[in-house]
Order: structure tokens, then C-alpha cells, then sequence
């Protein structure tokens, strides 16, 4: 079934593995929360799973992504571990800031996860920054930045994009529209009705594409990771989206449609998805549920790890708020006194 | 909005004020983030019900646009309106910290007194909830610094609404902070129509040994610390200074004068917060009147955590003002 | 001549008589900085007369304009007196802002000069909140937001314009294309090349027109200003045109290819209108050199103003900093105790 | 760049740094408005010749888009580089705020160390020069008050060089504050390649009866209050804090503590400036050792105006200060 315009079986197995992943820990996240076991602010990102899931499989641990609070399915995808996760989530020293972020500001390096930021519009800017080291570096790196689609009504979007446009950077904007920001209808607020077409006159392509469509979202993902690493400059991914849940946990969500809502999650991406690889590439329902237990497994592993975990001793405010004292340079070795 | 509730929480009495100022006055108009009531009257629904009763000109929800929502309100300002705009968390403000420090506060000077900009910006922060590093911080010292915008904060519901009408009221910018952890401890109900002066503090409690200055939410815990110390025999005043900036020396010169110690508390990080200037005013106004150093307790010096531990250690409770109190009293 | 299309004689000769005297001022303020008689930080806007001359003919005193530091064309063209602003330059207590403004920050409320600014791009959310105020008032005002083609790539552009078609605000966004940015070419760093083209992406139309052709911009901006009053919502105006001085006073615009400025200066606005005036309207060179001689004498008795007028006290450091002190509201009229 | 001048202005001191930074790491960066040579090296020529000379991948110049410039100069950082930002003037930082200080400044903490942002924010700025309100501000309180960035500023060429170049090679964000008069003001040339520590203040002159505290173009006023003072028969210390924050509290306090009067001296308003911290400590730290209040001198509380009998009562001057440590000296 591979073609040159189609992801062949594995690519999309993998998308459906990231997908499902971040639906399990998503799933246990709130039952977690709900019951008390964690006492945290989460912005669920169910419905928005396939697009991080299929833009990552174009993706090298070395490439960049900056997101937003509601970004845990980005940063799933992109391979930060469950249990790094989980304990940040529950304000843990094991956690990937020691606790000290907490879940609008899971960071890890390791896998390219840079930024994860609280105020919106903040990611574009940032990964401007880093594409920009990669390109003065010569490196193949890229970065993508990750927003919904209320951050395309703040300053830092224009000013992101007429730079990256300017010096065409290898970054790439993803702008995950789930129609709402807050309470706030994407209608109502975003004047013109697209954010695809602001690209434009800033001087980039853009796209809009359905992002709950695994194979589309991995097409237009493929075509703008190229674009990037042959240094022909940035794209703007406009990916049409819902989101299953209210804004945070608690949210009732009651200024959406019900009928809306009802709809969206009749067509559940990650549902569709495990469907079609059934129906159209084969793939066997033994498959799928072993990757399903798997997952399984490492998501109450990294809950189990989590909750067993030590909190940070107050000594840790004192800490990372600047660098740690040493030596410093005292003199330049290229330029000596005359 | 009919009977009077006995009690009020921070949200109900700042939803009757907006709702009392609205109702004053046509030129009283809202706007921000999610608050009308299409879009919930507020995230948390402190603005509920305004835009249903006093319509959709007057009360509307935005784009997430911070400079264009202060930029809005200056002009409405200019333009002879009284717009009350929401900035919805404190750390927000730095976006649009443009349109606030260079023009809403700047105009009235650098017009020469032709225009003014009566604009109230309501803002809500506070750790002590787990949501981190940039949704918890307390910036007034940045306002307090700024010639021509006023700071006003609250420590109980009821002066919560006749602060905030005096804030809609004054013809100069005012930042109004709100606190999250106010918004669900419930206080006596405000007295309806009654504005409570700018620029005065509030002795909330009288006492001779020592002075314990603070605002915003941090004053209940001065109060606390007051009661604790009365159990060891101390006599503790504690003053809510309502207005940070400015604000109100005199009151605070008489009371550290009389008491000859002074504490001084908020939750901003200590250095080179409110703190330190009223400190630096009392040193120079008071010295040699002094019984002991005027002491400070705020913020330690970094990022809010979001760990529970660690934000807890972050933020002053009353054992630290307690501690930093005793050391005053030489105990 | 006249006709629906086309300004009749008297409209053209008046904003004729605009021009001239921005450009008069202008001269003389020049040969007064330069001959030591003020010292300010000066932004001509020699090259730019006739946009805020064609455009104000459609404006009445209480319609807002809020400008920039290279604002004094705007200013004039909107009714200002050449004493305020001459007394203001001169720092004097009977400038428009008795001296505590200065040059960037002319304020004329009796002619709608609400706010003159010198941070780039700020312009716009104001006047958004000066025409919100119309809206509300239900009055016929409409505001005009002056900025310069580098202010495009900042993000209050993209917030101003979002918001003011969300809203349908009685707003005209006036982009002053002047091909320079201080030392920065329009091209090189404005992606997409085009500030019109902007527009549609943020709902509302763009037009790009001669800025320097007083008829065109008479045309575009009489249909802005219509769309404004009609309540049918904001336009962005691109109007092209070129800066003759360099960005202040004291540039050389050594960064501005010779031949480009040849160029536009050869085709001066002012003179260009004038001798459409004559070959075209039947204008005499006497009626021209009437209008003239009275804004020669305006200028120079505005001069004269300024440079005989007093300095400002210190005490004025200490008022209008805030209101000054006087009775409050206690209490409410509306809402009496229960 | 060839040989060595006697003397050179802060404007050169300042490209001289720049320049032997990039030849010494080639991951150092500059980039902000107009500043690469086809722009003409900056409106004020300070950049010149870096873009011709490094090239322009590693000089930019950007459109006018503060918080996109500082965002660039974040995630150049967290990719590695050493990027040197310029925000023409301070007072546009405002528009940058956000990024200044919910993230570059925060990043190393909430990541819990993960990340760090070496970056420098060159800026510019002060009153003088009729530039008014919008164009002249000193806002350095804003950033002292922000954990996790550093407030740096000279008060000669020579240290603006190597103030400069131990910005550019910190591990933390840096703010580095430039003057307007100091640009064409001259003065020794500093040695080349000798970096000066941050958060090291400079006791410039060594004195018994009073300390004055100063940074920036107003150590200038300070030592000539000095100078006066001397012919009264006064000892007065001058030091240069050259990192306003995090200070070096323990030079100022054993000065303090040794000559037991002091003014603090800043452009910047007074009201809630870097002062107040300062004299906050030292009345805390010294109390009982003061022989007089500390003082504080600095920007009157408004707008910097245009006007230039105005501007010149606004700002701090020798006689200003002269006049504050008489009345520290009870004379
Ligand atoms: C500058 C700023 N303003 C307001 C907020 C409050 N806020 C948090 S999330 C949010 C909605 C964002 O919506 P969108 O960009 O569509 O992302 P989504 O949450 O839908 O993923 C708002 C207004 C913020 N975090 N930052
Ligand atoms: C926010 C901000 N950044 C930088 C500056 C410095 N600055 C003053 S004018 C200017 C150029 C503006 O160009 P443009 O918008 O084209 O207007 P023009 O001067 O050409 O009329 C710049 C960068 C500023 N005033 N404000
Ligand atoms: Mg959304
Ligand atoms: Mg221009």
C-alpha cells in the first residue's frame, strides 16, 4: 500500500502506537486527578492526538519542538518518557523539571522538547530561535512550534512568522485548531476565519489540513519537514481539530454545542485510525491490542513511579535560578592586551 | 442582585461592583478575555451575567489580544468612557506592559493635562494553587514604579467592591489585582453604593509594640500572625495598605513612629519589591525612632514553583511573619 | 470637473492648502534646528503631504487621529495649530502639551489629535479604543490610525486589525509606505511584501494606492471613511509614498540609494499637485501663491510664538502626573444601601 | 580595530567588545533593528563593521518585532549559541516583557536546570537629550525585581567593555544597559581582553564620613558631589555597583558600615527604584550603626519631560546629591 503519497503499514502503525499513547496517559491522567491521587491543572489534549503522532514520525530526536500547557500529546509523541511525565505532574524530584515547572512546563532535551510555556503565543517566538541556531550552526536540526488557534490573534504570531519568513528559518508553525480558546469560539474571535490564510501575506505557505486525518496530517507534515531541512524556509500548518474535553479538567465545556461535541467524538481520531489500519493496511486486531497492552503497562508503570517518587526538599528554590557558582572567564585567549 | 447575602466571596462582591458601577454610570464599560456571557461571563465566572443585562456593547469578550485589549482601553478612555478591562492572569500584563507603563500611565503628563485615562485594569494572580511559573506571579512593584497608574488590592471581599468602585470611579489608570485564593473565602457582604477611598490604608487592628504593614491576601495572614503574637503578650498593629501605589506614608509613619517596629509583607518576591520601598521610607522618616531594623518578608527569590513543597516554602505564611516579628521584638 | 470620482477644484486647492503648510513648517523648522534656534529631535515628513491632506478633507474636529513621531504632517493636516506645535518643539508652557511632551507627543484634543506616539506600532490599539468608543456612544466619529510600514511587522498590527474587524470598529488603518523602516528597506524585511495584502488574512479590506497622488488618495480614503461611518467596519490603506529627509534629523541617508531618492524627489507631491492644480483645474498661480503667502505668514508668526513664549516651571514636573486632588464619589446614586 | 587609541567613547568600547567576543566564540550572535552595516551598523553606528566583518549569519539586523528579536536570542540560546540581542531603547523592552521575563529569565528554574538562556540584551537609554517620555526611561527596577536575570551598566568605557564582554560569557540572561551621553563621552581604553566580574561593585574612591552608591552615567554626578565634598572637608566613598542586581551587597555594607551615612543615586524615579532595595538592606543590615538616615536620590516621580528646563530638574545631579549627603552630614 506504500506509495510515495501514502505512509506504508509501520509509518502508520507508529502514528497509531504515539496516538494511542497519549490517549492511555491522557485517560489515566484525569482518573488520577479525579479520584485525588494527583492534585494538578490539566489541559487534556484528547482529539488533538494524530497530529503531533503523525508530524514526529518526520522527526529526529535532535529536532526541536516548543508547546504550549496543553501539549502533553506533543510531547509524548516526540518521546519524552511517561514517567518523566507523570512525575513532573505530580511535583516530584524525578520529574523532568524536578518538580519545579509542573505541567505547563514539562521540558526534556533529550527528545528536542525545549519549551513547553504557559502564556500564549510564547512558542512561535522561541522556536524561531532555535531554528536559527541550527541554521548559523550549518546543522539539520528543525524546529516546530506548537499553538492553538487563540494564539494566532496575539502580537507574537505576526512577529514570529514575518521573521521566520524573513530569514527563512527551518521552523515549522503548527497551529492545532481545536475551534476554541477558553470559552471562546475560533469563529467569533479569529476575524477572516482562517489562520492558514494569515501565512500568506507573511510571506510563507500555508495549509490547512484535517489533523485528525492521520495520512493527511502526515502528507502536509512530510512536505513542510523537507521544506525546512532543504532551508527553503518556514510553513504554516493550519490543522483542524477538536478538543473532547473543557479547557482544563473541571471545565464543564457547556458553551460548546453539545451537538458539536457529540459529532467530534463520534469520529474520534485515534479510533478512526486503529479502525482503518484494520480495514485498509491490513492489520491485525492481535497487533493492535499488543500495542495497547504495552502501552498499558507503561503508563501505569510511569503512575506507579510517579507516586512513589520523593518531593523536592526546599533547598531545590534555591537552586537553577541562576548557574550554579564556578570558575568564569576572566580573559579572551584571541584577544590579549596590546 | 436582589437581597443581600450575608456573606460574599471575593467574586460575588467584585461581580456586584462592575454590576453597581455599570448600572452608575453608561460610560462604565467591560471587556477581556471569555467574559461575557456567551463564553461562560468568565472563566470562572466572575463577570457572569454583565454582558446578559447590560448587553453586548457594553460587555465583551475578546480575541486573545492583551495589547489590543489595553490598547482598547485607552482610547475608550480618551474617547470618554470608562472602561474596566480584564488582563486575565497578572503575568499577562507583561505583554501588554507597552500599553500600560508608556501610555495609559504616561498620557495624562505628556499631554499637558488635556487627556487623561480613567481605565481600571483588573487583574487576578496568587500561588499557592499549583499553577507555576508564570501563571502565579505578583508584579505591582513594576506598576508601583511607574509615575501615573495607581495599584489597589483587597483583603476581604467587602472591600474588594468598594475598591474596585473607587478604581472604575478615579480618573486615573488603575491596575485592580485580584487573588484566586480570595475568590472562594467568603467575608461580610460590602454595603451597597459605598466606595472605599483610594489612597488610605486600613489600621485593621490597633497595638503598640509593633507594626505589621501588608495587602492584598497576605493581610489575613499578618492578622493571624497579630493573633498569635498577642498570645505572647505582644500588641501587634496590622495595617492594609489597600492602595500600594501610592501609598498612604502617613498612616504608615504614625504607626511604625508609635510602634517603633515595623514588618512589612507581601507576597511578591522580596527583593526589590513594594517592600523595599516602604522600608527605605521608614528608614529615612523614622531613624533613630526605630527599636529595631524594619524587617521585610515576601517571595523567595525565584520562579513560582509548581511543587507543592516547594511553592509552599516559596510564599510567606504566618510563621515566617511570626519569626521575622519576634526577631523585631528581640524575642 | 467635479464629479462622484473626482475632488472639485476647491476640495483639490484645500487639500493643496494643507500641504503647502506642512511642508512650510517644515522648511522653517529645519533651518531653525539647524540654525540653533530649537533643539529637537526632529521627524520630517517631507515627501508624505498629501496622504493626511487628502485624507483629512473627508475628516471633521471631532473625528480621532492618533500618529507618530513623524507625525506633524497628520497634525496640521487635521487642524493643529503651526503655534502649539511650533511652542511644543520649543518646549514651551504654551506648546499643545506645555512643553512636557514634546515633538513626539503633540496632543490637540479640540482638532481630534487624541495620541502622538513614538513607540512603533502603537497607534493602532488606541485608536481602535477611540472608535470603540463611538460605536458604543452610537455617534458618527471615526478614528484613524497613522503608522509607518515598519510598524507592519509588529504585533500590535496584527491585534489591532483582528480586533478592530471582530468589533466592525469605525477605524481606518493609514500604513504610510515610505520604503524605510529608520535604516531598514521595506523589502528586505517585510515578508510578503506587501502591507495591503495583509488585510484580508484579519478580515478587512487592504487597498494600496499612490499615497502621493492627491486624487487616488482622495478616492480610497473617501471610501474608507464612508465604509467607517456606515458602520460596516475598518479598512487598512497602504498608501505609498517616500521619505525625502533622512528617519531624524541629522541622518544622512547615506543608506538610501542616490538614485531612488532623486527620483521621488523629483516627483515632489506638493509641487506635483500644484501643477495639476494649474494645468488641470485652471487654478491661478495667483490664487497659489495667495494660499502661500498666508501659510508663510502662519509659520512665522507661529515661530515667533514659540521662540517668545515662556519655559515651563519646575513646578509643572509635579502636575498631571495624576489628577489633581478634589472631591471624590463616596457613594453611589444608583445603588443605595438595601 | 589596529592599534590601540588613548582614549575611546562608550560607543567604541562597546563594538570593541562585540567584536572580541565574536572572534573569540564563534557561537556568539548579535542581531536587533538596523544594526548590521547594510542598515549602517546600527542608527547610532554602534554595531559597525560586525556584519562585515563576521558576516551576516552571525550579525542580523531584524524587522521591528522586539518580542520576536528577544524570542530568537531564547532559542538561540537554548540551541546553543550566545546570542547578543539589542533593543534600541530601554523603554521598547516594554514591549518584550513578556519574553524577558516569563521566559528568558525563568527557563534554568522551571526546567529545573535543564535549560539555560546565556543571553544579552543590549539596550539603551536616559534623559538628557529631549528625547521625553517614551525614550528615556530607566527601568531597571523591573528586571532587579525578576529572579533569574542581570541588571548590568557601566560607568566608563573601559568597564563597559569588559562589563560587556562578562555579560556575553555568563551563563544567565543579562541585561546591559547603555547611556546616550556616555556614547560621547571619552575616556582610557580598556585593556584589551580582561573581562570585569559581574556582581562585583567598584569602590572608586575610598572615603570615611559618607558612602555614595551609584551605577551608570550617575556615578559621574556621584564622584563630582565627591569632589565638593572634599573641599568641605568631607571623605566621601563612591562605588560603582556596575551590576545593579543581583548587587554586591557585602562591599556596600562594609562600606556603609564603616562610614555609617549614605545616598543612594540613580536616574531612575526614586519612588520603588533599585534604591529602595538597597537602602531596605542597609537599614536592616546596619541598624544602631547609622549615624544618619539613608537617603536616596534619583528621577522625579513622572514622566521623563521634554521640555528642557524640565528635563534638567527631573533628573539627579551633583547638586542634588551634594544636597542629599549634607543633610546625611547634618549640615
Ligand atoms: C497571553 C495570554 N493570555 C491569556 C492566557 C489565558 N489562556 C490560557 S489558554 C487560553 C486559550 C488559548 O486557546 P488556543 O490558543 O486556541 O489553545 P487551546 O487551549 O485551544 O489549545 C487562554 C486565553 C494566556 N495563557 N496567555
Ligand atoms: C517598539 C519600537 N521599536 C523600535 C523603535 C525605534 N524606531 C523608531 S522609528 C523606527 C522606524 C519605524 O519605521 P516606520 O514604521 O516605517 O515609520 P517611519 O519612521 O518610516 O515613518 C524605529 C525602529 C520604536 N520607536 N519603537
Ligand atoms: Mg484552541
Ligand atoms: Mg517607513
Amino acid at each position: 500500500m506504500a506509495s510515495d503519497n501514502q505512509p506504508d503499514t509501520s509509518v502508520l502503525l507508529e502514528i497509531y502506537r504515539r496516538a494511542a499513547l497519549i490517549k492511555k496517559n491522557d485517560e489515566k491522567i484525569i482518573a488520577a486527578a479525579r479520584s485525588g491521587k494527583m492534585n494538578l491543572i490539566y489541559y487534556s489534549p484528547r482529539g488533538q492526538e494524530i497530529i503531533p503522532s503523525a508530524l514526529s514520525v518526520h522527526l529526529s530526536d535532535d529536532d526541536y519542538v516548543c508547546t504550549i500547557y496543553r501539549g502533553i500529546h506533543d510531547q509524548l509523541a516526540k518521546g519524552v518518557p511517561s514517567k518523566s511525565i507523570w512525575a513532573e505532574y505530580a511535583g516530584r524530584v524525578t520529574g523532568s523539571c524536578k518538580g519545579k515547572g509542573g505541567p505547563m512546563h514539562i521540558t526534556y532535551p533529550a527528545k528536542g522538547v525545549m519549551v513547553t510555556t504557559g502564556v500564549v503565543g510564547s512558542s512561535m517566538p522561541i522556536a524561531n530561535g532555535l531554528a536559527l541556531a541550527a541554521q548559523i550552526q550549518g546543522v539539520q536540526r528543525i524546529a516546530v512550534a506548537n499553538f492553538g488557534d487563540g494564539a494566532s490573534n496575539i502580537g507574537a504570531f505576526l512577529e514570529s512568522l514575518n521573521l521566520a519568513s524573513v530569514w527563512q528559518l527551518p521552523v515549522i508553525f503548527v497551529c492545532q485548531n481545536n475551534l476554541y480558546a477558553e470559552h471562546s469560539s475560533f469563529r467569533k474571535f479569529t476575524a477572516g476565519g482562517s489562520v492558514a490564510q494569515r501565512a500568506e501575506g507573511l510571506g510563507m505557505p500555508g495549509v490547512t489540513v484535517d489533523g485528525n486525518d492521520a495520512v493527511a496530517m502526515w502528507r502536509v507534515a512530510r512536505e513542510a519537514v523537507a521544506r525546512a531541512r532543504a532551508g527553503e524556509g518556514p510553513t504554516l500548518i493550519e490543522a483542524m481539530t477538536f478538543r473532547f474535553q473543557g479547557h482544563l479538567l473541571g471545565d464543564d465545556a457547556s458553551y460548546i454545542p453539545a451537538e458539536q461535541l457529540r459529532a467530534a467524538v463520534e469520529k474520534d481520531p485515534v479510533l478512526a485510525l486503529r479502525s482503518h489500519l484494520i480495514a485498509h493496511h491490513q492489520v491485525r486486531e492481535l497487533t493492535l491490542t499488543g500495542i495497547e497492552a504495552a502501552i498499558e503497562r507503561e503508563v501505569e508503570e510511569a503512575q506507579a513511579f510517579a507516586l512513589s517518587s520523593k518531593w523536592p526538599t526546599p533547598d531545590e528554590l534555591l537552586t537553577d535560578v541562576w548557574a550554579a557558582p564556578g570558575p568564569v572567564k576572566t580573559h579572551l585567549s584571541t584577544s590579549a592586551p596590546t | 442582585m436582589s437581597a443581600k447575602p450575608a456573606t460574599v466571596n471575593a467574586m460575588q462582591a467584585i461581580n456586584l461592583a462592575l454590576h453597581d458601577a455599570m448600572k452608575e454610570d453608561d460610560s462604565v464599560i467591560v471587556f477581556g478575555e471569555d467574559l461575557a456571557d456567551p463564553e461562560g461571563g468568565g472563566v470562572l465566572g466572575v463577570t457572569k451575567g454583565l454582558s446578559s443585562t447590560f448587553g453586548d456593547s457594553r460587555v465583551r469578550s475578546t480575541p486573545i489580544s492583551e495589547q489590543a485589549i489595553i490598547g482598547a482601553g485607552i482610547g475608550a478612555a480618551l474617547g470618554g468612557l470608562r472602561p474596566v478591562t480584564e488582563i486575565m492572569l497578572m503575568n499577562f500584563a507583561a505583554v501588554a506592559m507597552d500599553m500600560i507603563t508608556n501610555h495609559a500611565a504616561k498620557l495624562r503628563f505628556m499631554s499637558g493635562g488635556q487627556t487623561h485615562v480613567p481605565m481600571t485594569i483588573r487583574t487576578m494572580t496568587g500561588a499557592g494553587a499549583g499553577n507555576g511559573g508564570q501563571h502565579s506571579d505578583y508584579l505591582e512593584a513594576w506598576f508601583a514604579h511607574t509615575a501615573g497608574i495607581k495599584v489597589v488590592t483587597y483583603s476581604s471581599p467587602a472591600e474588594a467592591y468598594g475598591l474596585l468602585l473607587s478604581a472604575i470611579f478615579d480618573e486615573d489608570p488603575v491596575i485592580f489585582i485580584e487573588n484566586l485564593t480570595t475568590y472562594f473565602v467568603t467575608g461580610p457582604a460590602p454595603t451597597r453604593g459605598a466606595l472605599i477611598p483610594l489612597g488610605k490604608a486600613n489600621v485593621l487592628r490597633r497595638g503598640t509594640d509593633i507594626s505589621l504593614i501588608s495587602y492584598g491576601f497576605m493581610v489575613n495572614h499578618a492578622w493571624a500572625a497579630a493573633v498569635e503574637l498577642e498570645k505572647e503578650g505582644v500588641s501587634a498593629e496590622v495595617i492594609d495598605l489597600r492602595t500600594v501605589a501610592p501609598y498612604d506614608a502617613e498612616t504608615i509613619l504614625d504607626s511604625v513612629g508609635r510602634t517603633g517596629r515595623v514588618v512589612i509583607v507581601h507576597e511578591a518576591v522580596r527583593n526589590f519589591g513594594v517592600g523595599a520601598e516602604i522600608a527605605a521610607e521608614i528608614a529615612e522618616a523614622l531613624h533613630g525612632r526605630l527599636k529595631s531594623a524594619p524587617r521585610r518578608v515576601g517571595g523567595s527569590f525565584n520562579a513560582v514553583p509548581f511543587s507543592k513543597p516547594l511553592e509552599t516554602s516559596h510564599m510567606p505564611n504566618p510563621a515566617r511573619i511570626l519569626a521575622a516579628a519576634r526577631s523585631a521584638l528581640g524575642r
